[in-house]
């Protein structure tokens, strides 16, 4: 269960944004990425996730390229919520849950973890940004067992009660030889055997 | 205060403009006098209305097509029809005829409906009504002077 | 006197009013649907070109004549509630709908019934009969606003603009028969001569027609008690009044 | 008073530009069916001019229609629509201005655009002008009208389908008489009674539709 | 393997239903203009009768044309494409879920109202089922090709008259040949050499059209 | 130039969100209203902003209610950033400004100010999360005549370095004697004459 990136290079619009990047994460193993907006923290994420290609270098999943059975043990959730206004917040989770191939379907129980169970039957639209948000997150709740947990920005929007929330479920996925990589603007501390952090700057 | 001048004038076009039209003929629909008048298409299908005049009516030998005619009074069409007539098709009654002109002035019509007028009674008294018109009819017949 | 009016602008108030309204105007519509169906079926005679199927003007007439009125009655409340921000007169709206709907149904369906052996068909696209036919989408229209929209100061005042602007089809319905050389009878009854109509024709049209009046109240006033309590489920006069009864 | 109308006008242009463009998709495609429905339906020279109007004219109707759910839906979904609102331009303004580009875009290109097919279709120049000034007339209401529907119906669930439900209804007079003028024209009578009537459609839609709109967005943004 | 695909397809049904249903729309303004396009044009039978089978194709092509743009737009703005991208179901899967939502959404319905306004339009039985036959079959056809058009254009600058570029040289012979075969019909002669060639269309489209979106929504979202 | 708020409710979907909420804010007062995700800190600010309707109460500016002519004195910046993906950043500065009827037409400069000077000509689909709701914030540099602030969220997706400029910004607005009401989750630190809090609770 290792992830490793090796002399990583990633271009947009032809301007190179970080160049030979390189770690290895292992069983428990938390790395924060941080650096300025721009910086490429959500390339970074996309690139681990198999969503962008990198300028050079490689990402290997248990030693060998990422394939099919990779994207199984991977849980990504990025800027965008992936959330439907028509949808409530109950059908967007279980539709989310059921691409993602979870295994437990507590649906009700993740969005109560997440303090919205009482809106779960409502359409997104009325939602506030925050519990917008939860609803996108509540599935960090039915993914223990998945492996690599791919985060971008999960605490934007989020009050500290919801934050210490997600910040605790990180800590339990790490202590359970779970591997995170996250970005995140704010300092969230987050208990882990090992944490790690790479600075893209400005 | 401009929003409202904007309103009224609007309106104020509108209804003009809804006056205008009234002017005009919106609906395909001619009295026999416009047809006389050579005021209807040539060839696209429109409506006549008017009075099926009495007497008129002749079922031709295969019973189902007939000939009538329709008049406004002071001019009249012949249209020929073939197919049901509506139970209020009667000579004397308003009739609305749909159809085309044919080349020889008669009206080909294909579907002909009657027009209900807004005078509802009971049979004795539209009996006793047309028997006073006739009278009246033939009064003013002996002394023109004494209808007016 | 205004404070009056907006005593019984509050839901709470209006609603044992109501309640005591109801049964008056229910036992109405009754006796007179009864004494109109007797003139019309019994004392009225036949008429002299139709013969018998004359008689769907008892039902016709009626029906056209409130599906029109309800549609004026609906804007007004709605203009009031625009205007006023009065919680009521969304309710009211939404109350006398489904009733406009209805008769407006059966304008068409009994016109369109009657038109079979009258006219020779069904139907046909002239001016009183499609703006007519446009009154119903109307009222389709604004009955699924109101649904659409959860919140319910929301859809009254949605509500209100769509019944605001389908004001302009009414005078077009009344009028269209002046206008246009529409297929439909003129006016039988006007308020500016007398009617073309034997007296005891219009006399069952007439009770039939207050019946139909009658229905509608009690209808609307049933309907708006139970929109009140769906609405306010929350208010306390609510739960006493449940707990009441 | 102007200068804001026009900064939202030119911007509404620009972006259908940029934009995946429904707009100038329905007028492609108007025109492309247009110009193939003679080698679905046969070329029947009578038949295809008693036809060109109520082609064209229902061009216009599907342009309108399938472009109004989403008049006002994108700039809710951003925040545009917002800070129209706190902006301190008068909301009739901005209410009025995007109707304008709304027409800009659907009923003026169609409307030009209309003349052309009428020539292929065959019909006689008197009747390509009416065919055009039809049009001209007519869909300004399209556009006035539906813009009520569409703030109406923001929002709100099964959207579309209701925007439908009510503006067709109102549409079909638009259509019948517009498409009359053209036919009357051809049989030789005189279409002005057409046109003033669409005229008079115009002038009571221009005074309801912004109305209704501004009132229904004052709602929708609630 | 079939559960996600369910799932998928599933989705799309509700939200059309839920959302501004443009598919709805879509069909309700076919239906209404088909049935009011008598009005416009004049109510001759045999001019009703040929233009029957147009009309129905028409209304496919719009419903396939008009709709394309937002078949992976929404999904990606709302990062649902992201979602599914990184799923561990097969893309080729999720494209086919797509699909088949799209034509069950524009292609089915209209196929199954297309008898109806035949009917109003006077066909006859034989007709009529060509008609429908030749929908069925070719609908689909619109469907995968339109899907590759849509993730080809996806977040392109003018992505919307770009799709109706690429899209409508292809859609056109499907058209032809689908009208076509109802008007052998009409004529007495035998269609079927008309569908076997919309079967062929069909069965290349099926091959080359999602293939051809897998490999643009990989790069559209790079 | 005294915004008074007077016994103010709030309701959604039928629910009171809160209830006789009363302040008066005077130039230079920083008003920052806290609570936890959906207590309704965005429902307060539109409403004082005139896009909601409250159940009860009264909001007045200068002692009048509000007209057409304290929208010109106020600006309100939402959750949604109001970004066309189309449009470049400039584009969409240059029509929010004009919008607002601001007289500052140095969007450039702006721009720069913000940081995203560079990617003044990129269409806004390709700027990064931050970068995104920079541009959305460069307006304020164009209002400093702008007596009211309305932000909701000003520092969500902001790295610190946009953090502190957008809170220097707001000091010198306050200082100027404007009036700020801002929604955050985070504490950032802003100089103020007179600061007051408002929380909403969870
Ligand atoms: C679907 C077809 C029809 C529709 C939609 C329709 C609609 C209406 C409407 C809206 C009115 C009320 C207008 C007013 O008060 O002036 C009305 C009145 C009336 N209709 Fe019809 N109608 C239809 C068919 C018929 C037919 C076939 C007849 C009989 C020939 C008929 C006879 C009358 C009469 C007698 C009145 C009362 C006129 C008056 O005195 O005001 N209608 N109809
Ligand atoms: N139709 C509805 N039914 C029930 N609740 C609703 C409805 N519409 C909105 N709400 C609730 O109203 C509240 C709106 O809150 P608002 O957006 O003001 O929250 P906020 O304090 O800004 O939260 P955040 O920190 O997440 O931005 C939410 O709790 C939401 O769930
Ligand atoms: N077509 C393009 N031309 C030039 N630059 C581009 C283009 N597309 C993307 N970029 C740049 O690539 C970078 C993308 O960065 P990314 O989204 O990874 O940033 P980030 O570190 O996540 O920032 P944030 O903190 O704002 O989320 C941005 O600086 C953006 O301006
Ligand atoms: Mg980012
Ligand atoms: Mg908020």
């Amino acid at each position: 269960m290792t992830l490793l990136a090796d002399a990583l290079s990633c271009e947009r619009g032809g301007l190179r944004l970080f160049d030979g990047l390189g770690f290895t994460l292992q069983a428990g193993t938390l790395l924060r990425v941080r650096g300025a907006n721009g910086s490429g923290k959500s390339t970074l994420l996309r690139t681990l996730a198999g969503l962008t290609q990198p300028a050079a270098g490689t990402v290997l999943w248990r030693g060998k390229p990422r394939d099919d059975e990779f994207r199984g043990q991977m849980l990504f959730i990025g800027h965008a919520p992936a959330i439907k206004d028509d949808l409530t917040a109950l059908e967007n989770l279980e539709f989310s849950a059921r691409l993602s191939r979870l295994t437990d379907f507590r649906f009700e129980r993740a969005l109560e973890q997440f303090g919205i169970g009482r809106l779960a039957h409502l359409p997104a639209r009325h939602l506030s940004q925050g519990q917008r948000r939860r609803a996108a997150l509540a599935r960090l709740a039915l993914s223990p067992g998945v492996a690599l947990w791919l985060l971008d920005e999960p605490f934007a929007a989020l009050d500290e009660h919801a934050i210490a929330g997600v910040s605790a479920l990180c800590a339990a996925h790490l202590a359970a030889g779970g591997l995170l990589v996250l970005t995140s603007h704010q300092d969230v501390p987050i208990a882990a055997p090992d944490a790690r952090l790479i600075d893209l700057g400005s | 205060m401009i929003a409202i001048a904007a309103g009224v004038t609007l309106i104020a076009i509108a209804a003009a403009l809804v006056l205008n039209a009234f002017q005009g003929n919106v609906v395909f629909f001619f009295s026999p006098t416009q047809v006389a008048a050579k005021e209807a298409p040539l060839d696209r299908t429109f409506r006549v209305g008017g009075m099926v005049e009495k007497g008129s009516v002749k079922r031709r030998a295969d019973g189902l097509t007939v000939d009538f005619i329709v008049t406004d009074t002071a001019k009249s069409i012949p249209v020929v029809y073939s197919g049901l007539l509506p139970d209020l098709f009667k000579e004397g009654k308003g009739v609305v005829a749909q159809g085309k002109l044919g080349p020889d002035g008669a009206f080909v019509a294909s579907e002909v409906l009657a027009k209900h007028d807004e005078n509802y009674m009971p049979p004795e008294a539209a009996h006793a009504l047309s028997k006073a018109q006739a009278d009246k009819a033939a009064k003013s017949v002996v002394s023109p002077g004494a209808a007016r | 006197m205004t404070s009056d009016l907006l005593r019984f602008a509050a839901p709470q108030a209006f609603f044992p009013v109501a309640g005591k309204l109801i049964p008056w105007f229910s036992i109405l519509a009754g006796a007179l649907a009864l004494a109109g169906l007797y003139v019309a079926f019994v004392v009225a005679p036949t008429d002299a070109t139709q013969g018998e199927s004359y008689r769907i003007i008892f039902i016709h007439v009626p029906a056209a004549w409130m599906s029109m009125f309800i549609y004026l009655v609906m804007a007004g409340w709605a203009a009031l509630g625009l205007a006023m921000n009065t919680r009521l007169s969304g309710m009211m709206a939404s109350a006398l709908a489904p009733t406009g709907a209805m008769f407006t149904f059966l304008a068409l369906w009994t016109g369109a019934l009657w038109g079979k052996p009258t006219w020779g068909t069904y139907w046909v696209w002239d001016a009183r009969l499609t703006s007519e036919l446009v009154l119903l989408f109307l009222y389709l229209g604004f009955i699924s606003l109101k649904e659409a929209i959860s919140d319910p100061a929301r859809a009254d005042r949605a509500g209100a603009i769509l019944a605001l602007v389908g004001v302009v089809n009414i005078p077009i319905i009344y009028f269209s028969v002046q206008w246009w050389n529409t297929l439909h009878q003129g006016a039988s009854v006007s308020l500016t001569r007398a009617p073309s109509m034997a007296a005891t024709m219009l006399l069952g049209m007439l009770l039939m027609a207050l019946a139909a009046w009658m229905y509608s109240i009690a209808v609307a006033l049933a309907r708006l008690r139970r929109i009140i309590v769906e609405r306010e489920r929350d208010a306390q006069w609510v739960r006493m009044q449940r707990a009441a009864t | 008073m102007l200068q804001p109308f026009f900064l939202i006008v030119r911007r509404e242009l620009r972006l259908a530009l940029h934009r995946k463009g429904d707009a100038l998709n329905v007028l492609v495609f108007f025109v492309v069916v247009a110009s193939l429905f003679p080698l679905g339906v046969g070329p029947e020279p009578n038949q295809l001019r008693a036809m060109a109007a109520g082609v064209a004219w229902i061009g216009a109707l599907l342009a309108a229609v399938l472009s109004l759910p989403r008049l006002f839906a994108a700039d809710l979904a951003d925040g545009t629509l917002e800070q129209m609102l706190v902006s301190p331009q008068p909301l009739m303004l901005v209410v009025l201005a995007k109707i304008a580009a709304h027409w800009l875009l659907t009923g003026l290109p169609l409307a030009l655009a209309a003349p052309l097919i009428g020539l292929q279709y065959g019909l006689p120049v008197d009747a390509l002008v009416i065919l055009l000034a039809s049009l001209l007339i007519g869909t300004p209401v399209l556009s006035f009208l539906g813009a009520a529907g569409a703030a109406l119906t923001l929002g709100v669930r099964g959207g579309g389908a209701l925007l439908g439900l009510l503006v067709l209804p109102l549409f079909v007079p638009v259509l019948v008489f517009g498409a009359g003028a053209v036919t009357a024209t051809l049989a030789g009578i005189n279409s002005s009674a057409h046109l003033s009537l669409l005229g008079a459609f115009l002038a009571v839609s221009s005074l309801i539709g912004p109305w209704a709109a501004c009132a229904a967005l004052r709602v929708a943004l609630d």
